[in-house]
């Protein structure tokens, strides 16, 4: 069996990466994967961290299934939110400085 | 007057009254205008009532209302009234009367004008009557917010330049005061009725080092508001640029709310560390008095000159309170009401001097008092009992707060004469080129009518009656000053 | 009526009478004048009945009657009134010589536009100082002596309208003053050691109170009787101070401002006698008397001339209150206020008549003006010490007092010297006098004059009666009535050798003037600047004493105060005015701050959105290249609905997540160096 | 047992039937669109009615429900009323903006997230609070991105959004790294337990957990580093949106930063403490200081409230029951203050940027807008008798109580610079009153009604906490 450590590691890890990726991806939607990726580390770590303390109350599986639930939704989101703005600003000449002061 | 809370009467009644002013209907000044003067009358009737009321002798507070408040932030509300505060209280109340009537021909913005002269008003006399720090402080910020206004909006040409500056440079001041009073509260007593931590502080039990931590804060707050040299520069901005009410209050009551809370707060809780600075802050005194003189001498503007002035007359609050004599207190206190009787009266007149003639260069004023006697007559009058000419009540303060400083300082005080010298100087070199002085080409000319109105006259009058009553016969006043200023300097043991 | 009262109406009927004037003086135009010398009158009976009883008081006070003026803790400050034989004396001279001015003016300043003013503060002048005269409390004293430095200055810049007037009376209010701020740093000194000001308990201080306290009060109480007194080097004022109205120095020469000074230290006299002060006073009294007569010499202006005489005169008394001869001093205040007085109105009714002030422009007024020149000389006999006018044996008091000092206070060492020098000066006096009196009344008329109303020569004979017969009140020897008031019991020995000297002096120099005012005659054409000095023969004692006056003339001592005093104090205001440190404020803390906010604003807008610019005009760059490579496949993925992702992600690629992931980026770069900070900051 | 469930959340329960209620409505009838703003209104005021029955009977309702998962206390109805009336204040600002257009979207997610709100702040363990977060937080992207004519209300939504999911996952790390740390994700009692009883190992793994917590709630909250997003955001957006996401969330969160912050905290982890303690310092000086600078008056509405959070966090670095009511009593104060100042921009215009220069003679153009922008600047400025300074006063005075004198000097000589630029805009508008030597400002449209009564509203919270509701916050909780 593999100890929890490992998929802490690897959560850690991914995390990690994922963050790097948030951080210096230049496109929107990889931007979102990496997010999602996060999440996913996330839910991961807190499987793990809930078999290595072998907690009885299911803490962390419960928390790793709403870490789920809202990556959908934030998934969601996101992908309206990009889509909108594509709309908005698709058939004109988009004044990216005006967007980048806010 | 008996069973009924005097005091709060006294600090509700403008508020009221302020109220009372937003209510009327707008387009009618005249009706505001009543208001305002019956209001002001009312307080200042209300607080005639109370100074006859007032048992002269005794040392302690008069007309104690203490009640629980606030008890989470140790707050209570605790109003009181002893000789320190009674001469002020009358001052703000009388300054704010004759304010009101001064401003009988306001046109513009009458209503916002009376109300903030209300609101002033509670602040002006709260601070002067709250024996809890938190309400003191709360009073004393009050009255930045009407003064701010009445600097912004009624203003001269740099008033937004000059309002900020004064409410930032004072705010400063009082937050740093406030910290000390939360170290009042913190190290004390865990309450901030200021009577109980001044048992507290006279029992001895602030540390040494904790007293003078908490001495530095309070002292800022005080020292820009009196205001020290050298904390004394916004000043001659804010009065330069305020309306002659807004300088009237500024000069006439708000100044007075340092030295008031150097007497009030610092030396009773803080024994210890009142002595161990008293020299510096006496030093800081006298400094003031001459340096303020100094810079007086030669200044063009004639608003700005009586500003420089008041930090030169001050300059012997400080001295007094400094020496912790009782001399030199009950010289504080008196000086305080006479330079705000005086001073009072030369706003008045440099507010009169500008309407006519729409100028307050120095150059350009001449001959005041062969185009308008009885303005220049008032002028010299003003100008003599503010040098300090004996008779008048500038002496008697200027003397008392020197022999205090005498007796606790010796010959340091003595520096301070300099700046009555120099204070005769540039008063007279007013007088000479402004007042008795032929006119000539080029001299402002003053715009019809020149006579004075009678809601000008008027206020002159009470202002001058005290300063020659308090100069031929100061003991009444002194009478009531006296047991506290005795009780006080008790502290200090001196 | 109770003595107290009386001595209370003396000052309280010109108050009123002022009071009177300001309010109603309008309406009484010049009548007004009328009132205040109504007022006068009451006082002079009032002082009259004061001095009476003086006399009958065998050295006790006449009364003493106080109220508390005010409480200072321990210390009780009571005014009221204190009359003994000094105060009464004085009283009754002022009133006298103030009565005589009063009605002088009423001529002199008729047709004048302020004239109700004009009384109206010359009542409150001689309240003052009648006032001043009475006080039973030694801040009282000074109360009313800075209200006489008021009026005085009112007074002297009367006519205002002349650039000098005004000129004179601000220095004569400064420089009085800052001789009253020795007085009143004299007064806390004396409050806080001795405990009161009751001036007859002051006057005992000696028991109680340790002696260089003492001295270092008596001093700074002389400040103020020097700035008063016009001693040097405070004599700046004087000369300056005939700006104002002729009465009005006629008053301020004689009874009233001056005289305060002196009175101050005779008040003041058995401290001074204890503390040790007195050789200071001397000090100072005589070399006011010699520098006075020496300015005086070439002086050429009438009024100044007698101003500077006036400075000499109280350099005299001064002198003899610094030794010892407190009785000789006072008579020669009271004598002198008489002549001082008389010589002024007469030399205003000169200027009245002749319409100008230089002696050089005058000439043979004799034949005009008959009465003025009786009178005026009666007064230059007086001043010079000529027998048998009251001049003469004043100044021989004091001469006696000099010559055999008071042991308790001078050594005859001290004495002698100032002996001579006194005498010197009685001689130069007697010169300066004469030769400006020939000046005026004899020679040839320059130019036309007419005699001076009545209302200006009835006080002037008055005076001149007065200064014939003032020296009866204190005939060493024989009457020494004023002695006895003063000092009960003590008797004054006459020095008849002296007496002689004395006169003689004095008619050396009356001689001298007259030779030189021949040879002056005889060389007409040479009148300007020193009077044909070179002329005069015999003068091997006087040609040095001419130069030495013209060299005091030319430093010109109000120069040396302006450049050494005046300049540097309004140099340091301007300075200080310029540089106000709200400047240095401004610099350090204004522009610190908001250099601050600039550089953190800077640290928003160029670091963070700079770089977040920089990043996004890469993308820019890249998005040009693409637009270069498949500008079709762009525009076609945009007009699309919902176009393909590749297309949606060049757009963004330009536009957001380099904002995005830079600030996430800064969120987390800052937030570990705070964190390590504070990991820091914990241990 | 159920039915004082049932009584104790009922608040929620209406809010949440009203938002299923407007969504099939709104789907089925497009026709009720203009009512969803009634149906809100009412909802929330039905809801605050029953939060103030549920306070009333405390005695039988407050206590643990869900197993232990919220907890209905004062503080949860301290929220409550203040999240609902800050709700209803912001759905009067909206009546006329999104009374038609986008409705459903607007007013359903609007209610959406205020129910997030009650859900951070009543919960009691990190689940909760991440769900009460993402509850709250992803509605409020999409609020900032609905704008009837801003093109970049919609680019401020996104970088809103990319912002906000970046902070939230990498708090949800950090729980996690807390779970793992602690074995426990309750604060029921208290989250950090004393550092004794936890191995060194733990203790370290705590030190990441709690700086990835920290980051999210910071961001949140907009505390110093972590607030980039908020200035760019509040310019963008929609204003009356903006209102709401710099006072009511931010609030929410410091109570719950509050909850799970123990008694131990303080004297327990100091690195912990003094992280704060940097962060509020920073956030104070640094938000006053950059607010000074700016001419856009929402960016500078930004940096005022990062500045504000630094003040908050005093309070939370402080800790104990004043400190608590001192916090709660700021809040209120801030929540009222912020919101009416976005509504006096709001009523200015939306189409473009409000400078400070707009503000010129607004006083005499537009006397009653004055007097209540007047009113809220002077409330944020701290100066009394409005509420801003008895709020500050307590936080001031718990930190001194609380042995950090240095902390309330800063915060004292902070709030002295801020008064620099909200004087600026109050010289402004009353600077030519009476003298008229100055440019004209800005002309306004009419004011709508409802916008008209929020800021009544407003100003009334603002006087009447600053001047009779001392004693009955300060002294009743």
């Amino acid at each position: 069996m593999v100890p929890p450590i490992a998929f802490l590691i690897l959560g850690a890890v991914v995390f990690l990466l994922a963050m790097i990726g948030f951080l210096t991806r230049r496109s929107l939607v990889q931007a979102l994967m990496c997010l999602e990726l996060m999440t996913s580390a996330v839910a991961l770590t807190f499987l793990a961290l809930g078999r290595a303390l072998g907690d009885r109350s299911m803490t962390g599986m419960v928390f790793a299934t709403f870490c789920m639930v809202i990556s959908a939704a934030e998934i969601g989101m996101g992908l309206a939110l990009v889509l909108l703005y594509f709309r908005k600003h698709g058939s004109t000449s988009t004044d990216d400085l005006d967007l980048m002061k806010g | 007057m008996t069973g009924l809370p005097a005091l709060t009467i006294l600090v509700a009644m403008p508020l009221l009254f302020g109220v009372a002013t937003l209510l009327l209907p707008s387009g009618n000044d005249r009706a505001v205008k009543v208001l305002g003067i019956v209001g002001t009358s009312a307080v200042f009737v209300w607080t005639v009532l109370i100074m006859g009321a007032f048992s002269t002798g005794a040392p302690g507070m008069q007309f104690v209302e203490v009640r629980e408040w606030v008890p989470v932030i140790g707050m209570t509300y605790h109003l009181g009234i002893d000789g320190l505060s009674l001469p002020l209280v009358f001052l703000a109340s009388l300054l704010t009367l004759l304010c009101a009537i001064y401003s009988w021909r306001l046109k513009e913005q009458v209503k916002t004008f009376f109300f903030l002269l209300f609101l002033l008003q509670v602040g002006m006399i709260g601070v002067f009557i709250a024996l809890d720090g938190i309400m003191f402080y709360v009073f004393w910020e009050i009255v930045l917010v009407p003064m701010f206004f009445m600097i912004g909006i009624w203003g001269g040409e740099r008033r937004r330049y000059a309002s900020v500056k004064f409410f930032i440079y004072t705010l400063i001041g009082s937050v740093v005061m406030l910290l000390g009073l939360m170290l009042l509260y913190m190290w004390g007593p865990k309450t901030f009725d200021l009577v109980e931590i001044a048992k507290w502080g006279q029992a001895g039990k602030f540390g040494m080092q904790q007293q003078l931590w908490i001495y530095g804060c309070l002292f800022l707050g005080f020292a820009v508001k009196v205001p020290i040299f050298p904390f004394h520069t916004w000043l001659p901005d804010a009065h330069v640029e305020a309306p002659t009410v807004g300088s009237v209050l500024l000069a006439g009551v708000l100044l007075k709310m340092g030295g008031y809370g150097f007497l009030r707060i610092s030396l009773p809780a803080l024994p210890y560390a009142f002595k161990y600075f008293s020299f510096s802050l006496g030093l800081l005194g006298v400094i003031g008095i001459v340096y303020g003189a100094a810079v007086a001498l030669t200044q063009k503007d004639l608003k700005k000159m009586v500003a420089y002035s008041s930090v030169s007359h001050m300059g012997f609050v400080v001295l007094g309170i400094a020496s912790a004599t009782v001399a030199g207190i009950d010289g504080a206190v008196m000086q305080m009401f006479n330079h705000g009787i005086i001073t009072g009266m030369l706003f008045f007149l440099v507010g009169m001097i500008y309407e006519r003639y729409h100028t307050k260069e120095i150059a350009r004023l001449k001959g005041i008092v062969t185009t308008i006697p009885v303005l220049g007559v008032i002028v010299a009058f003003a100008s003599f009992a503010s040098l300090g000419l004996p008779a008048l009540s500038g002496f008697v303060g200027e003397f008392m707060t020197l022999f205090g400083g005498y007796q606790a300082f010796g010959w340091v005080a003595g520096i301070s004469v300099i700046g009555i010298v120099l204070t005769a100087a540039y008063f007279l070199r007013m007088l000479q080129q402004c007042v008795f002085s032929p006119p000539t080409e080029d001299s402002a000319i003053c715009e019809m009518p020149c006579e004075l109105r009678a809601t000008e006259f008027l206020p002159l009058v009470p202002l001058m009656s005290f300063a020659l009553f308090l100069g031929l016969y100061p003991q009444p006043f002194l009478a009531i000053i006296n047991p506290a200023a005795t009780a006080l300097a008790a502290i200090i043991g001196r | 009526m109770p003595v107290a009262l009386t001595a209370a109406l003396v000052p309280i009927l010109p108050a009123a009478a002022f009071v009177l004037l300001v309010v109603f003086g309008r309406r009484l135009g010049e009548r007004s004048g009328w009132v205040a010398i109504g007022a006068l009158a009451g006082s002079l009976a009032c002082a009259v009945v004061l001095l009476v009883r003086a006399l009958s008081a065998e050295g006790e006070p006449v009364v003493h009657a106080t109220f508390r003026w005010a409480t200072i803790g321990r210390f009780g400050l009571d005014f009221g009134v204190y009359v003994d034989g000094l105060s009464a004396s004085v009283l009754l001279m002022v009133a006298i010589v103030a009565l005589m001015v009063f009605v002088y003016a009423t001529g002199y300043m008729h047709g004048d536009p302020r004239y109700p003013w004009f009384f109206a503060v010359f009542s409150l002048f001689t309240c003052s100082m009648f006032a001043l005269v009475t006080s039973a409390n030694l801040l009282q004293l000074m109360v009313f002596w800075e209200v006489m430095g008021l009026c005085s200055y009112l007074l002297i810049g009367f006519w205002f309208e002349r650039e000098e007037a005004r000129r004179a009376s601000i220095k004569a209010f400064l420089t009085t003053r800052v001789g009253d701020m020795g007085f009143l740093l004299g007064v806390v000194v004396l409050l806080a050691r001795v405990g009161t000001l009751d001036i007859p308990v002051l006057m005992r201080a000696g028991e109680t109170t340790a002696r260089p306290v003492l001295l270092i009060a008596c001093l700074l109480l002389f400040c103020g009787a020097v700035g008063k007194s016009a001693q040097f080097p405070l004599h700046i004022w004087l000369p300056d101070a005939m700006a104002g109205p002729t009465p009005v120095s006629g008053l301020l020469h004689s009874a009233t401002m001056v005289a305060a000074g002196v009175f101050l230290v005779a008040r003041m006299y058995p401290v001074f006698e204890v503390s040790g002060a007195l050789p200071f006073v001397a000090g100072a009294g005589i070399a006011s008397a010699v520098f006075g007569a020496s300015l005086a010499l070439t002086e050429t202006d009438i009024k100044r001339t007698l101003a500077y005489s006036t400075m000499s005169q109280l350099g005299y008394m001064m002198a003899a209150l610094g030794m010892g001869g407190y009785v000789a001093a006072v008579f020669h205040l009271i004598t002198h206020g008489f002549f001082k007085s008389l010589l002024f109105l007469s030399a205003g009714s000169v200027i009245h008549g002749s319409e100008t002030q230089d002696v050089r422009e005058m000439g043979g007024l004799a034949k005009t003006m008959k009465i003025t020149s009786i009178v005026y000389l009666v007064g230059a006999l007086a001043l010079a010490g000529i027998p048998p006018l009251a001049g003469f044996f004043s100044k021989d008091a004091i001469l006696v007092s000099m010559w055999a000092p008071d042991a308790k206070v001078a050594t005859q060492a001290l004495g002698h010297p100032l002996f001579f020098a006194a005498l010197a000066t009685a001689m130069l006096t007697a010169f300066y006098m004469f030769r400006q009196y020939f000046m005026v009344f004899t020679g040839p008329e320059q130019r036309h004059a007419h005699e001076s109303p009545r209302a200006m020569l009835v006080p002037m004979v008055v005076l001149a009666v007065l200064t014939s017969v003032a020296g009866a009140i204190n005939l060493p020897g024989l009457f020494p009535k004023l002695g006895e008031l003063l000092v009960p019991g003590e008797v004054e020995n006459a020095l008849w050798w002296l007496m002689l000297l004395s006169a003689s002096a004095a008619a050396t120099g009356v001689y001298i003037a007259w030779e030189q005012n021949r040879s002056r005659l005889e060389g007409a054409h040479d009148r300007n600047g020193t009077f044909g000095l070179e002329r005069v023969y015999g003068s091997v004692f006087i040609q040095p004493v001419f130069a030495v006056s013209d060299f005091l003339r030319r430093l010109n001592i109000d120069d040396i105060v302006q450049r050494t005093v005046l300049d540097p104090v309004v140099a340091t205001s301007d300075f200080l005015r310029r540089m106000d440190i709200d400047v240095v404020y401004m610099a350090v803390f204004v522009r610190l701050t908001s250099a601050l906010a600039e550089g953190l604003s800077r640290v928003d807008v160029y670091v963070i959105d700079g770089a977040v610019n920089l990043i996004g005009r890469a993308g820019l760059r890249i998005a040009a290249a693409l637009r270069l490579v498949d500008i079709r496949a762009i525009d076609g993925g945009v007009n699309a609905v919902g176009g393909g992702t590749a297309a949606i992600g060049g757009w963004l690629k330009r536009l957001q997540t380099g904002v995005v992931a830079n600030y996430a980026l800064f969120m987390l770069l800052f937030g570990i160096i705070i964190f390590y900070v504070a990991k820091g900051l914990a241990r | 047992m159920y039915l004082n469930a049932w009584l104790a959340w009922s608040p929620e329960i209406v809010l949440t039937l009203a938002w299923a209620g407007m969504l099939v409505c709104g789907a089925l009838w497009p026709r009720t669109h203009p009512y969803m703003r009634h149906a809100t209104l009412a909802a929330l005021l039905i809801a605050l009615g029953l939060a103030g029955l549920v306070a009333a009977n405390a005695h039988s309702l407050y206590g643990l429900y869900f197993s232990e998962a919220a907890k209905l206390d004062s503080v949860t109805t301290f929220g409550r009323l203040l999240f609902g009336s800050a709700g209803v204040l912001v759905v009067l600002a909206s009546w006329d903006v999104h009374g038609e257009e986008n409705a459903v979207e607007f007013f359903g997610l609007f209610v959406l997230s205020l129910l997030g709100e009650v859900v951070i702040v009543s919960g009691q363990n990190l689940l909760m609070l991440f769900l009460g977060i993402e509850l709250l937080a992803l509605p409020t992207y999409a609020l900032i991105a609905i704008h009837k004519t801003r093109a970049r209300a919609i680019a401020a939504g996104l970088k809103y959004f990319l912002l906000g999911m970046f902070a939230s996952v990498v708090m949800l790390y950090g729980m996690a790294l807390l779970y793992g740390s602690l074995g426990t994700i309750s604060y029921v009692h208290a989250l950090f337990p004393d550092p004794s009883h936890l191995s060194a190992a733990r203790l370290g793994v705590l030190q990441f957990a709690f700086f990835f917590l920290i980051l999210g709630l910071g961001f949140k909250v907009t505390a110093f580093p972590f607030h980039f997003w908020s200035p760019d955001v509040y310019a963008g957006g929609s204003t009356q949106v903006v209102a709401y996401i710099s006072t009511v969330p931010k609030v929410a969160i410091m109570l719950a930063i509050f909850r799970i912050l123990g008694p131990a905290f303080s004297t327990g982890y100091p690195i912990a403490k003094w992280f704060l303690i940097a962060i509020a310092v920073l956030s104070m000086v640094y938000g006053n200081i950059v607010a000074l600078m700016q001419d856009d008056v929402r960016r500078m509405l930004a940096y005022s409230g990062v500045a504000n959070t630094g003040y908050m966090l005093i309070a939370i670095i402080a800790g104990g029951a004043d400190s608590q009511a001192a916090l709660l009593f700021f809040l209120v104060v801030y929540t009222f203050g912020n919101l009416g100042a976005f509504f006096v921009v709001l009523g200015m215009g939306e189409d473009r940027h409000i400078t400070i220069g707009d503000f010129d003679g607004l006083a005499r153009r537009y006397p009653v807008l004055a007097l209540a922008m007047g009113c809220f600047l002077f409330s944020l400025a701290g100066t009394p008798p409005l509420a801003g300074f008895f709020g500050k006063f307590a936080l001031f005075k718990s930190a001194v109580a609380h042995g950090l004198p240095l902390l309330a000097l800063v915060g004292l000589v902070t709030t002295v610079i801020s008064v620099g630029y909200y004087l600026k805009i109050a010289s402004n508008m009353y600077g030519d009153l009476v003298q008229r030597d100055l440019p004209e400002g800005r002309a306004i449209e009419r004011i709508p009604v409802p916008l008209r009564i929020a800021l009544v509203l407003a100003v009334t919270a603002t006087l009447v906490t600053g001047v009779l509701g001392i004693p009955l916050f300060l002294g009743a909780l």
